[in-house]
C-alpha cells in the first residue's frame, strides 16, 4: 500500500486579510490582499501570472478567482473580487484581520515562454483585468522587462469609475516602456483624458501590427466576441490569440468534473487557452 | 390497452399531415420490457414509432411546459387532469393542444410484476385484453391486469380524460366503491412517534436524485427551492433531516394540484412510495374544499382563491 | 393543509399554530401567544425535523 | 493462486469470522432489491441476485463525505482554520461485488489518482478495500460488460473471485491482498481439478450469454466537435427528466459538489455526489449557464462517457457495461443505442 498522499489538494492555506481596497465607484469590486498565517505556505503558493486560486471562506464555500498580484510582489497575494454570489457577498462584508483560506495556485498560465522576445498586446475589459494586472506588473519588473519587446495594453470599462487599479493605470500611462490605451464606453467627465470607445474599436485603432506579436484577451463574452475578428483582421493567427475562460468550478484540480469543455477541464487544462485550441473544443462555455 | 396503438398512430399521422399540429407527443416502445420512452414526432412518416400499452406510466404533460408550438398529445384520465392544471397555471394554452383522449384501464405496476416472478429478469411482456403474460429464462406466467395495477390506478375514479379533442375509444366505466384513502387513514390513526417512524423509514433510501420531482408536471419552477443557494433552504447531502425537508416541501408544493398520476413513484430508482405525502394533501383538499385537481378548466384551485366559507377551524 | 401534512408525518398537533390577529387586537395577541407557548411547552422539546450535524461519512 | 471450496453455509460463517479483521460488506436483500450492508449476525448475506440496485461505488466514494471541519467560534484561537477530518481507513472487504462494478473502480481511478493530483479520500478508501467479486452465471439481457473491456468473470480489478457452483462456492485469490483475505477465512477445502474445470466452464458459458454487443470501436477516431454537433442529440434528450438516476446508479460517474454546512459554531465542508444532469451543475455566479438546455446536459453525459473520456485516457469508454442506467432510467434512454448512434456517426 502506498503511503498517505503528502498533501491534501483540497486543504486551503490559512490566510489573514491584510488589506481591503475598494476598486470601483459602484463598490462592487474590492481587492483583498492576503498574508499567509504560516510563512512557509507562501513558498508553496508559488504561482505564475494567469493562474487562479480558490478563495475559501469557512461556512460559506469556495470561489475560483484569478490571482491579481504578481509573483514579483512578495509578502502577500491579492485578488480582486466582484460581488455576485454567496461567497463574494460575504467577503465584501469581511474586515481586515479576519482569517480565511486560499487554495492553489491552480490552472495553467499565460504562455510565458512563447511570449518571450515578442511584442505583447494585452486586451482587457471590465473586472476581468485581474490576471492581466498580474502579468503587466510581472513584465515591467526591471529583471523581466528585457524579455519582452513592445508591450501594448488596451483596457476599457463602461465608465471611468469602473476601471480597476486606477492609480497604477495612471503610473503605467507615464512610463515609456509600455503603451497604455485606456478607454471607457462613455463618460460625462469633462476632464477625462483617455480614450472613449469600445475595446474592440480602440484595439483596431491603436494596435497596428500583429508582427511577432501575441495577444492576450480577457473580458466579458461580448467584448471577446467583437475583439476576436479585430485581432484576426490585424493578422493574429489563432495560435497567437490567448484567452482566459471562466467556468463554474468546485475542486479546481480536475477531479470534480463540472468545468469541462469537451475533454478539457478549464480548472486544470485552462483557464488559459489559445483561440486555436478553443476552436477544436465544443463551444460550450 | 395495446390495441389503442394503431389508432394513436393513425390519428397522429392525420394531425401532422393536415398541419393541425407541429409535433405529436406520445410514447415509443422501450428497449427494456416494461419501460417505454416518451417521444416527440414531427414527421408524419414516423408515426409508427408511437406505442401505447399498459406500462405507459409517466405523465406526458411534463413535456408540455412552456412549449410554443402546436402539439398533439395523448392523455388518459390523470394526464388530462394535469393538462387542465397546466392550462390553469398558464404553462400551456388550450388552443395549442390537440388532445387525443385515452380511456384508461390502469397502468401495470412493474415492481409488483417483478415481485410476482421472484425478481427474476423479465425478458418479454405480452398484453392480451385484461391479461398479460410475462416471460423470461425458464418461466412464463399469465396474470390478470386488474390484480397488478399500480396502487394509484387501483383506486382511480377518473380513468377517462376530462378534456380532449377526440377519443381513441369509447369511455371506460369508472370504478365505483373504491376508497382512495385507505392507506392515508391508516397512517392518520398512528400516534406522532409512529408516523414519524413510518415516514423516516420510508425515505431512508432516498438518493436525492430528484426523479420524483422532475417526473412531476407540477414541478416546473425554473429554480427549485432545493437548488437555491441564496438563501439555501435545505442542505444538499443525504442527511436524513434535509432529505425529509425536501420530501415535505416537494409534496406541499403539490397541494391542491396533484392528480395522483403516480409518475413520481414509477420513476423512483429505489422504490420509495412518496405518494404517501401527496395523498394526505389530496385527501384534505377533498375533505376541506371538495376539490380534486384538474377536473374543471374553469374552476380556480382552492389555494388560489379566498372564499368566505373556506375551512378555517385551524385558525385560533 | 400544511398543518395537516406536518401532523401527518409526525409533527405533534399544537406545534404549528395559525391565527388572524389585527394590529388593534392586542389582548387577542397576548392570549394566543400564551396559548401557543403553553401548548408547545406541554409538548416538550421538538424531536423531529431538527437538523443536527450532517449525518455523512 | 489459491482455489478453495466452501459450502454456502461455510462461506457465510467464514465471512462472519473475517468480520474481526475487516469491515465486511455483503449483499443483503432489502425490500425489492439488494444492497451492500455491513455483515452482521442478524441478516444473512444473500448471494442470489443479479446485481445490487446501487453499485458499490459509495463504499469507496460515499455519496456525502465530510472533507474538513472548522470552528467559527471567535473565542477559539483556531477559529476559521480549516482542518482535515480524521477518517477510519481500516481494511474493508466488498464481498459479492460484480466484476463490472469492480471494473468501474479501474475506470474512475485515473480521475482520482493521477500524476498531477491525488484525491486523498478516494485513494485511501480504495486502497483499504478488498474486492471480493462474484462472477455472473446469468448476465442480464441489459448487461454489456464484454463490449467495454470487461466480462461476467473478469478478474481485472478483483482481489478475489467467487464462482457459484450451485451448492458450493469456489473462491479464488487473485492478488496478494486477496490471498491475505482468503488466508484469514476459516473452513473450506482446497478445490480439486473438477471444481476448477466446472468454474472455468461456468465462466465460458456466461461469456456466451452476454449478448448485447455495443459498438464502441470507432469512437476514438471521431472528432469531438463532429459528434458534439451531431443532429441526434435533441431526439436522444427529449424524454430525459434530468434526474440523477443514471449518474447516481452508475459505477463510473464521479462528479461531486462541495458544500459548507454550519451548525452553530461548528462548520463542515462536505462533498456530495453531483450530476451533470442538473442545471445547477454548470450555472455560473453571473447567471450564465453553458449547459442550460436539457439536451446539452444529456449530450454532456454521453459525450463524457463515450468520447471525452476515451480521448483523455485512451483506455476505452467510461462505462463498465453494468446496464443499470438502461434498466432504471425512468424514461428508458438507452446508452447502448446512443453508443451505436455515436459510433456509427
Amino acid at each position: 500500500m502506498r503511503g498517505v498522499p503528502l498533501q491534501n489538494p483540497y486543504l486551503p492555506y490559512p490566510v489573514r486579510i491584510d488589506k481591503i481596497t475598494t476598486e470601483t465607484t459602484d463598490k462592487n469590486l474590492k481587492t483583498f490582499r492576503f498574508v499567509f498565517l504560516n510563512p512557509e505556505d507562501e513558498k508553496k503558493f508559488a504561482y505564475t501570472p494567469g493562474q487562479f486560486a480558490e478563495l475559501s471562506v469557512p461556512g460559506k464555500g469556495e470561489i475560483p478567482i484569478g490571482i491579481a498580484s504578481s509573483p514579483t510582489e512578495k509578502g502577500f497575494v491579492a485578488f480582486t473580487v466582484n460581488k455576485v454570489g454567496l461567497v463574494t457577498n460575504y467577503m465584501h462584508n469581511m474586515k481586515e484581520g479576519e482569517i480565511m483560506g486560499i487554495r492553489g495556485p491552480l490552472g495553467n498560465w499565460y504562455p510565458w515562454e512563447e511570449m518571450e522576445g515578442k511584442n505583447i498586446v494585452i486586451v482587457g475589459g471590465g473586472f476581468a483585468f485581474t490576471t492581466l494586472r498580474s502579468s503587466i506588473v510581472y513584465m515591467i519588473q526591471p529583471e523581466n522587462r528585457a524579455r519582452f519587446k513592445d508591450i501594448s495594453v488596451v483596457y476599457g470599462a463602461r465608465n471611468p469609475g469602473l476601471l480597476l487599479y486606477r492609480d497604477e493605470l495612471a503610473e503605467w500611462e507615464k512610463r515609456d516602456d509600455i503603451n497604455m490605451h485606456i478607454t471607457v464606453d462613455g463618460t460625462d467627465d469633462p476632464d477625462w483624458k483617455y480614450n472613449v470607445g469600445f475595446v474592440p474599436a480602440i484595439t483596431e485603432k491603436k494596435i497596428t501590427s500583429a508582427d511577432n506579436a501575441i495577444a492576450i484577451v480577457c473580458g466579458p463574452p461580448i467584448m471577446i466576441k467583437f475583439t476576436q475578428p479585430v485581432l484576426e483582421k490585424l493578422g493574429f493567427p489563432p495560435e497567437r490569440i490567448i484567452l482566459s475562460l471562466e467556468m463554474r468550478m468546485k475542486c479546481g484540480i480536475g477531479i470534480c468534473g463540472r468545468c469541462n469543455i469537451g475533454d478539457k477541464y478549464v480548472c486544470k487544462d485552462g483557464p488559459v487557452f489559445s483561440l486555436a485550441k478553443l476552436k477544436q473544443m465544443p463551444g460550450e462555455y | 390497452m395495446i390495441e389503442y396503438t394503431a389508432i394513436i398512430r393513425d390519428t397522429a399521422k392525420k394531425l401532422l399531415k393536415d398541419g393541425k399540429v407541429d409535433v405529436f407527443i406520445g410514447y415509443k416502445k422501450g428497449t427494456v420490457p416494461m419501460m417505454n420512452e416518451p417521444v416527440v414526432i414531427s414527421d408524419p412518416e414516423k408515426v409508427d414509432t408511437l406505442h401505447w400499452d399498459s406500462l405507459c406510466g409517466l405523465n406526458l404533460c411534463n413535456y408540455l411546459t412552456k412549449r410554443k408550438d402546436k402539439i398533439g398529445i395523448i392523455a388518459n384520465g390523470c394526464n388530462s387532469r394535469n393538462i387542465v392544471t397546466h392550462i390553469l397555471e398558464n404553462q400551456i394554452s388550450r388552443e395549442q393542444l390537440y388532445i387525443v383522449g385515452i380511456p384508461c384501464t390502469g397502468v401495470i405496476d412493474h415492481r409488483a410484476v417483478l415481485r410476482a416472478v421472484g425478481n427474476k429478469e423479465v425478458l418479454d411482456v405480452q398484453e392480451q385484453g385484461d391479461k398479460f403474460t410475462v416471460s423470461g429464462n425458464g418461466f412464463s406466467e399469465t396474470f390478470d391486469k386488474a390484480k397488478f395495477l399500480r396502487t394509484n390506478c387501483a383506486v382511480c375514479t377518473h380513468r377517462n380524460p376530462v378534456i380532449y379533442d377526440e377519443m381513441v375509444a369509447s369511455p371506460v366505466k369508472e370504478q365505483e366503491g373504491v376508497d382512495p384513502f385507505e392507506d392515508v387513514k391508516k397512517i392518520e390513526a398512528m400516534d406522532p412517534e409512529k408516523k414519524w417512524g413510518f415516514f423516516t423509514k420510508m425515505i431512508e433510501r432516498c438518493l436525492r436524485c430528484y426523479a420524483c420531482r422532475n417526473s412531476c408536471p407540477l414541478c416546473y419552477c425554473p429554480t427549485c427551492f432545493v437548488d437555491e443557494s441564496k438563501p439555501q433552504w435545505v442542505g444538499k447531502s443525504i442527511d436524513p433531516t434535509d432529505t425529509m425537508t425536501f420530501h415535505i416541501m416537494r409534496a406541499y408544493h403539490c397541494a391542491g394540484r396533484c392528480t395522483d398520476c403516480g409518475a413520481c413513484e414509477r420513476v423512483c430508482p429505489v422504490g420509495i412510495p412518496m405518494r404517501q405525502f401527496t395523498k394526505k394533501l389530496n385527501k384534505d383538499a377533498l375533505e376541506y374544499f371538495s376539490w380534486e385537481a384538474g377536473l374543471n378548466p374553469d374552476a380556480r384551485p382552492p389555494l388560489d382563491v379566498y372564499k368566505p366559507d373556506d375551512y378555517n377551524d385551524f385558525v385560533k | 393543509m400544511l398543518k395537516g401534512l406536518l401532523e401527518h408525518i409526525g409533527i405533534e398537533p399544537g406545534r404549528l399554530n395559525f391565527s388572524w390577529i389585527s394590529s388593534a387586537e392586542a389582548t387577542k395577541f397576548v392570549d394566543v401567544a400564551q396559548q401557543v407557548a403553553a401548548s408547545v411547552k406541554a409538548l416538550g422539546p421538538a424531536r423531529y425535523l431538527i437538523k443536527k450535524r450532517a449525518e455523512v461519512a | 493462486m489459491t482455489n478453495k471450496i466452501f459450502t454456502k453455509e461455510e462461506w457465510t460463517k467464514a465471512l462472519q469470522g473475517l468480520s474481526d479483521s475487516y469491515k465486511v460488506f455483503v449483499p443483503v436483500k432489502d425490500g425489492d432489491f439488494h444492497t451492500f450492508k455491513p455483515m452482521n449476525a442478524t441478516k444473512a448475506p444473500d448471494f442470489d441476485f443479479q446485481n445490487t440496485r446501487l453499485s458499490a461505488r459509495s463504499l469507496v466514494y460515499p455519496q456525502a463525505e465530510r472533507m474538513f471541519e472548522y470552528s467559527l467560534d471567535e473565542n477559539d484561537p483556531e477559529a476559521n482554520i480549516i482542518k482535515e477530518t480524521p477518517k477510519d481507513y481500516s481494511p474493508q472487504a466488498i464481498v459479492g461485488i460484480r466484476p463490472c462494478d469492480a471494473h468501474g473502480f479501474k475506470i474512475v481511478k485515473p480521475n482520482f489518482d493521477n500524476k498531477e493530483y491525488r484525491d486523498p479520500w478516494w485513494i485511501q478508501h480504495f486502497e483499504s478495500t478488498v474486492l471480493v467479486g462474484l462472477g455472473c452465471n446469468q448476465p442480464c439481457s441489459t448487461c454489456f460488460c464484454a463490449s467495454v473491456g470487461g466480462g461476467p468473470f473478469n478478474k481485472d480489478v478483483l482481489d478475489v473471485l467467487i464462482y457459484d457452483l450451485g451448492a458450493n462456492f469456489m473462491v479464488s485469490g487473485l492478488t496478494e491482498k486477496g490471498e491475505a483475505f482468503l488466508s484469514k477465512a476459516q473452513g473450506g477445502k482446497a478445490a480439486d481439478d473438477a471444481a476448477v474445470k466446472q468454474a472455468e466452464a461456468l465462466a465460458t458459458e456466461a461469456a456466451k450469454k452476454v449478448k448485447a454487443d455495443v459498438p464502441t470501436d470507432k469512437l476514438k477516431d471521431k472528432v469531438i466537435n463532429d459528434l458534439f454537433a451531431a443532429p441526434f442529440w435533441q431526439d436522444v434528450g427529449f424524454a430525459c427528466l434530468n434526474c440523477g438516476t443514471c449518474t447516481y446508479l452508475c459505477p463510473t460517474c464521479w462528479c461531486f459538489d462541495i458544500q459548507d454546512e454550519v451548525l452553530g459554531k461548528q462548520g463542515d465542508r462536505i462533498r456530495n455526489w453531483d450530476s451533470c444532469m442538473f442545471p445547477l451543475f454548470t450555472l455560473h455566479g453571473s447567471g450564465h449557464n453553458p449547459r442550460d438546455q436539457k439536451f446539452q446536459r444529456v449530450r454532456q453525459r454521453f459525450m463524457h462517457k463515450l468520447k471525452y473520456y476515451v480521448d483523455k485516457y485512451q483506455g476505452g469508454v467510461q462505462c463498465s457495461g453494468c446496464g443499470r442506467c438502461v434498466r432504471y432510467c425512468p424514461v428508458n434512454i438507452d446508452i447502448r443505442q446512443v453508443a451505436e448512434l455515436m459510433n456509427n456517426y
